[in-house]
C-alpha cells in the first residue's frame, strides 16, 4: 500500500512553522518514513505544475502556514484544498491571522506608502510601486493582487483542523500527524490543543493572588520581572488566561509573559475582547481620569489584546479600511 | 440542547385590551412570527394574561407538544411570574419561556405604527432564538428569618412593630431620636375627629416598650444592611446617650441636678419656642422614659470638668454613665420595613413670607406645639408680643404645588390648616382666613370636616400668596403683617391685615433618604422619595424583596393612610415569613470546571465573595447560596469558562441577532 | 480686574450722577472700566415685547463688540441695560433660529457673537469680585448715623437673578453695612417704582413711587440708596406731585455708588451729589 | 449603504434594576421617543462582555447604548463600576479599529429618571443618524467581493454561527 501524500504550504509567514517542522529532529525521520512528502516548497523543488498534476483528492492531508493577504496565496490554498483529504491551518496566522493580521489596521495605501516611500530606510525617487502587470522589454510581467485585508485560512478555504501556536510545538505537531496516521481524529472543526486557558499548565499558577486589582500596567522591556512570580501579580499584561493551553508555557518559562498565539478557547469569539474586559475590570480606580490612567499602561489596545487574532476577531479589520472598499464597490 | 429539530415553540402576542393592538399590528407580528424557526404554534389574544390567556398557553403546550414558550406582552418585571407559571400548568419547566415587553418599551412610546411593528417583530425574533437555548432550571428555595427590622418609630413604624410583635414575630424597632413617636407626637389633636393626638398614640408607644416580642432601639441609626430577602444581616449603630435606658426610670432628678440651673438649649420638640438642659428627656410622653445627654453641651462630655451633679442625683440608681460608647450591633432580619418619614420644608426658602424675619409668621408645627396643652405656652395661643391675635392667616402650599420648590401636593396641609384654622377659633375666636389653591379634602369625613371650617366662620380666599410684609399703606394695616393675594375668585388684588401668619409646610424626603435607600439597595422617584415596586399593585414592596415601605417615606400621606399601609406592610412581612421560604430566580453563575484553567480572574470581581478557588482541583468554583446573578464574573472570564443560567453567552448573542433581524 | 463697561443711554442722560460716582468709585477699588466702542442702546424692555429678533440683535451687537475687544464681563449698571442684555444672552443660547438670525445680521458688520462674555451688575462685582472686606478697607468717612433704606427695584432681580436671592436681595446691604451706615428693614426693596408709567399714566405710577417713598419715612430713613436710574429718577423727581396727593414723603435717592464715594472720601463735586431735585443734605453734613 | 431609507439601528444592554426600570416607566408615562433602539435586559450592566458589543457591531447595529445604575446605586454594589472601566477600555479600542466614539455610549439611568431614557435615546439616534451608517457586515461583504472568484467557501466569524458547531476538548 502506497504511503499517505503529505504536503506543507506557507503563505504570509514568517518561516518560523517551516522550522518548527525542521525542530521534529530525530521524529521527523519517524514521520518522512511513515509518509510521501510530496510538496514542500521551502524544502524540496516542487512547482505550482505538480500539484496541478495530481489528481483531486489525493494527498491525504496538507498543512497550510501563513495569513493569506494576496491573491497568489488564495489560488494555493484553493488548489491545495482541492488536492487534498484534509487541510490543517499550521500556525497562528493561518488559524488567527497571527502577526501579518495586525496589518488590518491599516488600509493598503497606507502600507504600501509607508513601505515604499514613508520607512526611514527607504530611497524611493520615482516613488514606484509595485503592480500586478508591467510591460518591460516586450515582456509581461506580473505580480500577485496585494488585497485589501489580511484574511485567515479559513476565510478562504474550508479548513479541517487548526493546529495553534507561534510557530506550533513539536510535540503538538507529531501528535497530530500521528492522529491523522492512526484516524484517531477529534470532531471535524477541532483546534489540535487543550481547549483550557494557559493557567492550567503554567508553572506560575500558584504564586497568582486570588484577590487581584491594577493599580498600574507594566510593559515587559520597561520592567525586572520576578523569574516565579505571575506576570498578572507583577502588573505585567500576560495574554494566559484568555489563551488555549497547549504551548507547555515556554514563555511563562522563559520569563516571558504570554502574549496570546493560541488564540482563544472554542467558548469565545473574541479573544481580546475577553482579555480587555477581565483586565479593565480589575482596575483600582473609579473615577474617570484615574482609570484612563491607569489604562493607559496598555498603549496599544490592539496590539495587546490581538496580537495574533484580528483578522478572526469580531471586527476583523479597521472600519475605515471597509470604508474604502464600500465606496470602491459603489 | 440547540438542536432545532427539537424545538417546538409556541408564540403568543397579546392586544392587551388596545393597549399593544393600538400602535402594534398584533397579527402581522403573530404571522412573522409563524416563519420563523421551531415555531410551531403563533397566536395574538386580547389579553393574555388573563385566564383564558394563560389556559390558550396549557391547552397549546398539551396538545403541540410544545417545548418552548414566548409571549409578547408588557414589562416582564410585571407579568414574567404570571406566565412561568402558566408554563408550568402545561407541565413544561417555567423556565422554558421568554417575555418580550412590546407594550412599555414599544407600544406606549412609540406613535408610528409601521416603525413599532417592525421593532415588535425584532424583539419577537430575539426572543424566538434565545428561547432555543433555554435549559430546565429549577428555581432554588432560600428559607426566611422569622426576626423583622423595623427602620423609623414614628406612626408607621409603631403600627407596623405591633402588627407584626401580636402575630407573635420579633421585631427590631429602630429609631434615630431618643424616642419613639415622630412627627404625630407633636401633634395637639388629629383631623378630622379632632380628637386627642397624645390619647391615641401614647398607649400604642407604651405597648411597644413593654412588648415581649419587640427590641426597641432608640437613638439609633441603621449603618449597614447586608444579604438578601429572608437572610439579611443589618449593623446597627446605637449612639451613646449616656443614660442606662433600663436603669433610668425618668424620674427627672438629674435634670434638676444639673449645673445649669435653668435650661438654655432650644428644644427641637418643641422647635426652639423653649428651652432644655443638656440633660433631657424628649418630651413628657417620650418612649423610652430615660433621659439623654447632649455631648455637644454637657461640660462633662465636653471638657471633663463638672461637678457631675446628675450622677450625684441618680445615686443608687446609676443609670447615669458618662462612659457610655457607641456600639455597633449586628443583626439577622428575614425582611426590612423602612418608615423613615419625612421632613417639612424649611420655610426660609420662601423669603417672600418672611419666614424668620417677623416673629409672628410661624409654621403649622410651630402652630401645633402653641396650642398643644404640652407646649411651651400650655395651649394658650399667644403673639410674640404676648397678645392674643385677632387676624390669623394660613398660607396654603408652602413648599408644595410649586415649580421653583416641589411640584407635588403633601395631600395633608389642606386638612390640617383646616384643623388648626378651628382650633385657633375656638381658642381665641380671632378671624381666620385661609389661602389656597384648591382645597383638597377627599378622604372619609374629610369633605364633611370643610364644611364644619366654614360653618365655624373660618374665611376662605383662593389665590397663590405673593408676599407678607409689615409695611402698611393704610392706618388699618399699621402693626400688621400685610399678606398680598390676588383673590381668583373675586377677581382682584387684595392686601389682607393679619397678626399670626401661619405657612402650611409641605413634606419632603427625609435630608439622608438617598443615603437610606442606598443602604437598603432601594430605589427613590425623582422628587426623593423610596419607590414602591409598583403604584397600584405593589404598593408597599420595593425592587428589593423582603424590603417594605410604610408611610411619609413612601409619599405624602395623613395618619390613617400611613397606618393603613404600615399594616399592609406588617402583612406582606408576615406573608413571607409564614410562606417558609422565597423562591429565587434561578439566575446564578456556574463555573464549568473542566474548562476553568484557574487562572482567578473572577475572584475578585465577586461582590458576594461567591467565588472560591479549590486548591486542590486547581479550579474556582462559585457557591451558588451566595451568588446573586450579577454576571459581572461571566463577562470577566477570560476563557468564557463560566456560565450563567437565563443569561448564557450563546442566549445574549441569539438576542443580538434578533434584534438586529429587520423585517 | 478689567471689564467692558457698557453705560447705556440712562448714564449719559438723565442717570449721569450714577456714571459719574461709579468711574472713581470703581477706580479706587481697582476695578478698570473700557467703555465699549461704539455702543448702542439696550432696546430696553419695550422692544423686547414687540420685536424679539431686532430687539436680541440690538443687544448682540454690544457682547459681540465687546467680545471683540478682549476678554472679560461686561458690567451693565443700569437694571434695564443689565436685563436686556442678560435676556440677549438666554436667548441666543437657547434658540437656535434667532441666534442664526442674529449672526447673519452682525455678519454684515464683520461681527460675530460668542457669549463668552457675561453681562454682570456693579453690585454683583462689588461684592463678589472686589469683595466686601476691600469695600470696608477703602472707607474713610463711615456713613454712621445715616440710617439707608436699600432699593434694587424691580429688574435686577426678575426674571434672572444669579446672584443674589430673587424676594429678599441682600447686596446691597451688605455694602452700606460696609460704609458703616445703617441699614432700614426695608420689605420693598424689590417693589415697582413706578417705571415709566409716572410718564405715561401718573396716576397709577406715582402712586406705586409713593409707596416706596411713604414706607422709606415710615421706617425713619434718612436716604434712600439705589442701582438703577430710573428708580432713582422716579424717586427723586415727583416730590411735589406725591406731596399734593398723599402728603409729603421727601426722602432723596441717591446712588449706592454716591454713598460708596462720599464714604471714600472722593471729593463730593466729583460724585454728581448736586443732580439731585431733592439734595441730599444729610448725607452731605453727616460726611 | 447610499439607502435613502436608511434610520439608525441601535442595540441597548440596559441593567433590569435602574436602566430597564426606567425604560419601563418611560412607556408608563407615555413618553415618545424614536423607535430604533432595541432593549436586551441583562441583570447588570457588569454583564456586559465586550464581546456583546462588538458581536452587535459585527451584526449590523450603528451603535450600542449601555444603561447601568448611577456610580454608587449598583443593585450588586459596583457591577456599574466595572462595566464603566471596561467601557473606557472599549472605547480606546474603536477608535484604533476605526469606529467613532460615540457609536458606543453608556449613561447611568436610575429607575425613576423615565423622562432621561427618552432624552438619552433621542440624543443617541441623533448623533448615529448623523455619523450615517456603520454597516460592518456590508464593510465585510464589499472588501470580500475581492475573493470571491478564487476561493471555494467563505467563513466569516459570526457570533450567531458559533453555538450549533461546537468543537469538544482534544487534549494533545
Amino acid at each position: 500500500m502506497d504511503k499517505p501524500k503529505i504536503g506543507f504550504y506557507w503563505c504570509a509567514s514568517c518561516g518560523g512553522c517551516e522550522e518548527a517542522i525542521v525542530d521534529l529532529a530525530e521524529d521527523i525521520l519517524r514521520i518522512t518514513a511513515a509518509v510521501d512528502l510530496v510538496f514542500w516548497p521551502v524544502a524540496l523543488d516542487f512547482k505550482k505544475e505538480d500539484v496541478l498534476a495530481m489528481p483531486n483528492g489525493s494527498m491525504a492531508a496538507v498543512f497550510i502556514n501563513g495569513a493569506v493577504r494576496t491573491s497568489e496565496q488564495e489560488e494555493m490554498a484553493s488548489l491545495l484544498r482541492a488536492k487534498s483529504q484534509f487541510v490543517i491551518a499550521f500556525g497562528a496566522c493561518a488559524q488567527l491571522g497571527g502577526i501579518p493580521g495586525l496589518a488590518n489596521q491599516f488600509s493598503r495605501d497606507s502600507i504600501l506608502n509607508y513601505v515604499y516611500d514613508g520607512a526611514p530606510t527607504v530611497v524611493n525617487e520615482k516613488h514606484v510601486r509595485p503592480s500586478v502587470r508591467c510591460e518591460d522589454n516586450n515582456r509581461t510581467l506580473t505580480l500577485p493582487e496585494f488585497r485589501s485585508v489580511v484574511r485567515t485560512l479559513e476565510q478562504i478555504v474550508h479548513v479541517d483542523y487548526f493546529l495553534p501556536g507561534c510557530p506550533p510545538t513539536p510535540r503538538l505537531i507529531t501528535s497530530a500527524i500521528d492522529a491523522l496516521l492512526t484516524g484517531k481524529l477529534p470532531p471535524p472543526g477541532s483546534v489540535l490543543a487543550p481547549d483550557v486557558a494557559l493557567c492550567d499548565q503554567c508553572p506560575r499558577k500558584k504564586s497568582k493572588p486570588e484577590q487581584i486589582r491594577f493599580a498600574a500596567f507594566k510593559r515587559p522591556h520597561l520592567t525586572s520581572m520576578d523569574s516565579d512570580l505571575c506576570f498578572l501579580a507583577q502588573g505585567v499584561v500576560c495574554m494566559g488566561p484568555a489563551t488555549r493551553g497547549g504551548c507547555e508555557a515556554l514563555c511563562p518559562a522563559a520569563n516571558m509573559p504570554c502574549t496570546g498565539c493560541f488564540g482563544p478557547t472554542s467558548r469565545v469569539h473574541d479573544q481580546g475582547a475577553k482579555m480587555l474586559s477581565s483586565l479593565s475590570a480589575a482596575v483600582d480606580a473609579k473615577e474617570s481620569d484615574q482609570v484612563d490612567a491607569v489604562l493607559a499602561g496598555i498603549p496599544d489596545p490592539v496590539g495587546t489584546f490581538y496580537r495574533y487574532a484580528l483578522p478572526a476577531s469580531l471586527l476583523r479589520f479597521s472600519a475605515n479600511i471597509g470604508s474604502a472598499a464600500v465606496k470602491e464597490t459603489l | 440542547m440547540s438542536n432545532d429539530e427539537s424545538i417546538r415553540t409556541g408564540f403568543y402576542v397579546c392586544h392587551c385590551g388596545h393597549n399593544i393592538s393600538d400602535v402594534v399590528d398584533c397579527t402581522a407580528v403573530a404571522r412573522y412570527a409563524s416563519t420563523l424557526a421551531g415555531v410551531m404554534v403563533s397566536r395574538d389574544y386580547k389579553y393574555m394574561c388573563s385566564s383564558p390567556g394563560q389556559e390558550l398557553i396549557r391547552q397549546d403546550i398539551l396538545e403541540h407538544k410544545l417545548n418552548r414558550v414566548v409571549v409578547a406582552s408588557c414589562s416582564p418585571l410585571l407579568h414574567e411570574h404570571t406566565f412561568r407559571n402558566a408554563v408550568a400548568a402545561g407541565g413544561l419547566n417555567p423556565f422554558l419561556f421568554q417575555m418580550v415587553n412590546i407594550r412599555e418599551h414599544d407600544a406606549w412610546v412609540h406613535a408610528d405604527r409601521a416603525a413599532a411593528t417592525a421593532k415588535a417583530q425584532a424583539l419577537v425574533s430575539a426572543a424566538i432564538r434565545r428561547v432555543a437555548l433555554h435549559k430546565p432550571l429549577q428555581a432554588t428555595r432560600a428559607p426566611i428569618h422569622p426576626d423583622v427590622l423595623v427602620v423609623g418609630g414614628g406612626i408607621a413604624g409603631i403600627h407596623a412593630a405591633l402588627t407584626l410583635a401580636n402575630a407573635g414575630k420579633k421585631v427590631y424597632l429602630v429609631e434615630r431620636q431618643p424616642s419613639i413617636g415622630g412627627h404625630m407626637a407633636q401633634f395637639d389633636k388629629t383631623f378630622p375627629t379632632l380628637d386627642c393626638a397624645a390619647c391615641i398614640l401614647t398607649p400604642k408607644m407604651s405597648a411597644v416598650r413593654s412588648h415581649k416580642n419587640i427590641v426597641l432601639w432608640t437613638y439609633s441609626e441603621v449603618a449597614k444592611v447586608d444579604g438578601y430577602v429572608g437572610n439579611y444581616t443589618v449593623t446597627v449603630r446605637r449612639k451613646a446617650r449616656y443614660v442606662d435606658e433600663n436603669l433610668c426610670v425618668g424620674c427627672q432628678e438629674c435634670i434638676d441636678a444639673c449645673v445649669f440651673k435653668v435650661p438654655k438649649f432650644p428644644d427641637p420638640f418643641n422647635l426652639g419656642m423653649s428651652m432644655q438642659k443638656p440633660i433631657y428627656i424628649p418630651f413628657p410622653q417620650a418612649v423610652p422614659q430615660a433621659a439623654v445627654i447632649d455631648p455637644d453641651r454637657c461640660i462633662q462630655l465636653k471638657t471633663g470638668k463638672c461637678k457631675k451633679t446628675c450622677v450625684e442625683a441618680c445615686a443608687d440608681r446609676k443609670a447615669i454613665n458618662l462612659n457610655q460608647k457607641e456600639q455597633l450591633l449586628e443583626i439577622k432580619v428575614g425582611s426590612i420595613i423602612t418608615a423613615t418619614g419625612f421632613k417639612l420644608f424649611d420655610a426660609k426658602r420662601l423669603p417672600e413670607y418672611g419666614y424668620g424675619r417677623y416673629p409672628d409668621v410661624m409654621t403649622t408645627i410651630e402652630l401645633e406645639r402653641l396650642v398643644s396643652s404640652s407646649g411651651p405656652t400650655g395651649g394658650e395661643l399667644r403673639l410674640r408680643s404676648g397678645k392674643p391675635p385677632t387676624a390669623v392667616g394660613f398660607i396654603l402650599c408652602v413648599g408644595s404645588r410649586d415649580m421653583r420648590t416641589n411640584r407635588w401636593c403633601s395631600r395633608t396641609c389642606c386638612m390640617h390648616s383646616m384643623k388648626l384654622a378651628q382650633i385657633v377659633r375656638e381658642r381665641t375666636g380671632a378671624q381666620v382666613t385661609v389661602f389656597y389653591i384648591d382645597i383638597r379634602a377627599p378622604g372619609k369625613g374629610y369633605e364633611e370636616f370643610y364644611d364644619r371650617s366654614l360653618q365655624q366662620g373660618v374665611q376662605f380666599v383662593r389665590g397663590r400668596v405673593a408676599e407678607v410684609s409689615d409695611c402698611a399703606l393704610s392706618p388699618d394695616e399699621a402693626g400688621k403683617l400685610v399678606i398680598r393675594v390676588e383673590d381668583t375668585l373675586a377677581g382682584f388684588v387684595r392686601r389682607v391685615p393679619l397678626d399670626l401668619v401661619v405657612l402650611a409646610v409641605g413634606m419632603e424626603p427625609q435630608a439622608d433618604a438617598q443615603e437610606m435607600r442606598r443602604i437598603l439597595n432601594m430605589s427613590c422617584s425623582a422628587e426623593g422619595w423610596f419607590l414602591e415596586k409598583h403604584p397600584k399593585m405593589a404598593p408597599v414592596s420595593t425592587f428589593t424583596d423582603g424590603v417594605f415601605i410604610a408611610g411619609c417615606c413612601q409619599g405624602p400621606k395623613d395618619i390613617p393612610d400611613s397606618i393603613a399601609q404600615a399594616g399592609a406592610a406588617a402583612a406582606e412581612a408576615l406573608a413571607l415569613i409564614d410562606a417558609g421560604g422565597i423562591d429565587q430566580e434561578p439566575n446564578t453563575a456556574y463555573i464549568r470546571g473542566e474548562e476553568c484553567s484557574g487562572c482567578k480572574s473572577c475572584i475578585s470581581l465577586c461582590p458576594y465573595a461567591a467565588i472560591s478557588f479549590d486548591a486542590e482541583k486547581q479550579k474556582a468554583v462559585i457557591n451558588p447560596a451566595l451568588c446573586k446573578g450579577c454576571g459581572t464574573c461571566v463577562a470577566s472570564c477570560p476563557s468564557g469558562s463560566i456560565g450563567q443560567n437565563l443569561f448564557e453567552d450563546q442566549e445574549v448573542f441569539e438576542e443580538i441577532n434578533g434584534v438586529l433581524d429587520y423585517v | 480686574m478689567r471689564y467692558h463697561y457698557f453705560p447705556g443711554c440712562s448714564l449719559k442722560g438723565l442717570g449721569r450722577a450714577y456714571d459719574e460716582s461709579l468711574r472713581p468709585v470703581m477706580e479706587r477699588l481697582g476695578v478698570e472700566l473700557a467703555e465699549i466702542d461704539d455702543w448702542n442702546c439696550c432696546g430696553a424692555t419695550a422692544y423686547m415685547s414687540t420685536d424679539h429678533c431686532n430687539a436680541c440683535a440690538l443687544g448682540a451687537r454690544n457682547i459681540a463688540i465687546a467680545e471683540s475687544s478682549g476678554p472679560g464681563d461686561i458690567v451693565a449698571p443700569c437694571n434695564a441695560c443689565y436685563l436686556a442684555l442678560n435676556k440677549t444672552r438666554n436667548c441666543l443660547a437657547g434658540d437656535s433660529a434667532t441666534r442664526a438670525a442674529v449672526q447673519k445680521a452682525l455678519a454684515v458688520a464683520k461681527l460675530t457673537y460668542t457669549g463668552t462674555a457675561a453681562v454682570r451688575h456693579p453690585l454683583e462685582v462689588l461684592v463678589y469680585d472686589v469683595g466686601i472686606n476691600v469695600i470696608k478697607r477703602n472707607v474713610v468717612r463711615p456713613l454712621k448715623d445715616l440710617k439707608i433704606a436699600p432699593y434694587y427695584g424691580c429688574q435686577l432681580v426678575r426674571p434672572h437673578c444669579s446672584f443674589d436671592d430673587q424676594w429678599n436681595p441682600t447686596a446691597m446691604d451688605r455694602i452700606l453695612t460696609a460704609l458703616g451706615a445703617r441699614v432700614v428693614d426695608f420689605p420693598l426693596k424689590t417693589r415697582c417704582c413706578g417705571g415709566s408709567l409716572t410718564g405715561t399714566a401718573p396716576e397709577a405710577g406715582l402712586r406705586l413711587t409713593h409707596i416706596i417713598l411713604g414706607e422709606a419715612q415710615r421706617r425713619g430713613a434718612d436716604l434712600i440708596a439705589t442701582i438703577c436710574p430710573l428708580c432713582q429718577f422716579n424717586l427723586d423727581s415727583y416730590h411735589d406731585q406725591i406731596a399734593r396727593r398723599w402728603g409729603p414723603a421727601r426722602i432723596p435717592a441717591v446712588y449706592i455708588t454716591q454713598l460708596m464715594g462720599m464714604a471714600f472720601g472722593l471729593p463730593t463735586e466729583q460724585l454728581g451729589l448736586k443732580r439731585n431735585f431733592l439734595p441730599a443734605d444729610k448725607l452731605l453734613a453727616a460726611t | 449603504m447610499s439607502d435613502m431609507n436608511w434610520q439608525p439601528r441601535i442595540v441597548a444592554f440596559f441593567c433590569s434594576w435602574c436602566t430597564y426600570t426606567a425604560a419601563d416607566l418611560a412607556g408608563v408615562s407615555r413618553f415618545r421617543y424614536a423607535p430604533n433602539v432595541r432593549i436586551i435586559r441583562l441583570m447588570c450592566s457588569g454583564r456586559i462582555d465586550p464581546q456583546f458589543v462588538l458581536c452587535a457591531l459585527a451584526d449590523g447595529a450603528d451603535g450600542v447604548l449601555i444603561g447601568g445604575c448611577h456610580p454608587g446605586d449598583c443593585h450588586y454594589a459596583e457591577g456599574n463600576f466595572k462595566t464603566f472601566r471596561r467601557y473606557r477600555m472599549i472605547l480606546r479600542l474603536l477608535a484604533d479599529m476605526g469606529v467613532a466614539g460615540d457609536r458606543v455610549r453608556l449613561e447611568w439611568i436610575s429607575a425613576s429618571e423615565g423622562e432621561r431614557v427618552k432624552t438619552v435615546i433621542n440624543e443617541m439616534v441623533e448623533r448615529i443618524r448623523a455619523l450615517g451608517p456603520l454597516d460592518i457586515p456590508g464593510r465585510f461583504a464589499a472588501c470580500d467581493s475581492e475573493i470571491l472568484e478564487s476561493a471555494d467557501a467563505i467563513r466569516l466569524p459570526q457570533c450567531k454561527e458559533t453555538h450549533d458547531v461546537v468543537p469538544e476538548v482534544v487534549h494533545g
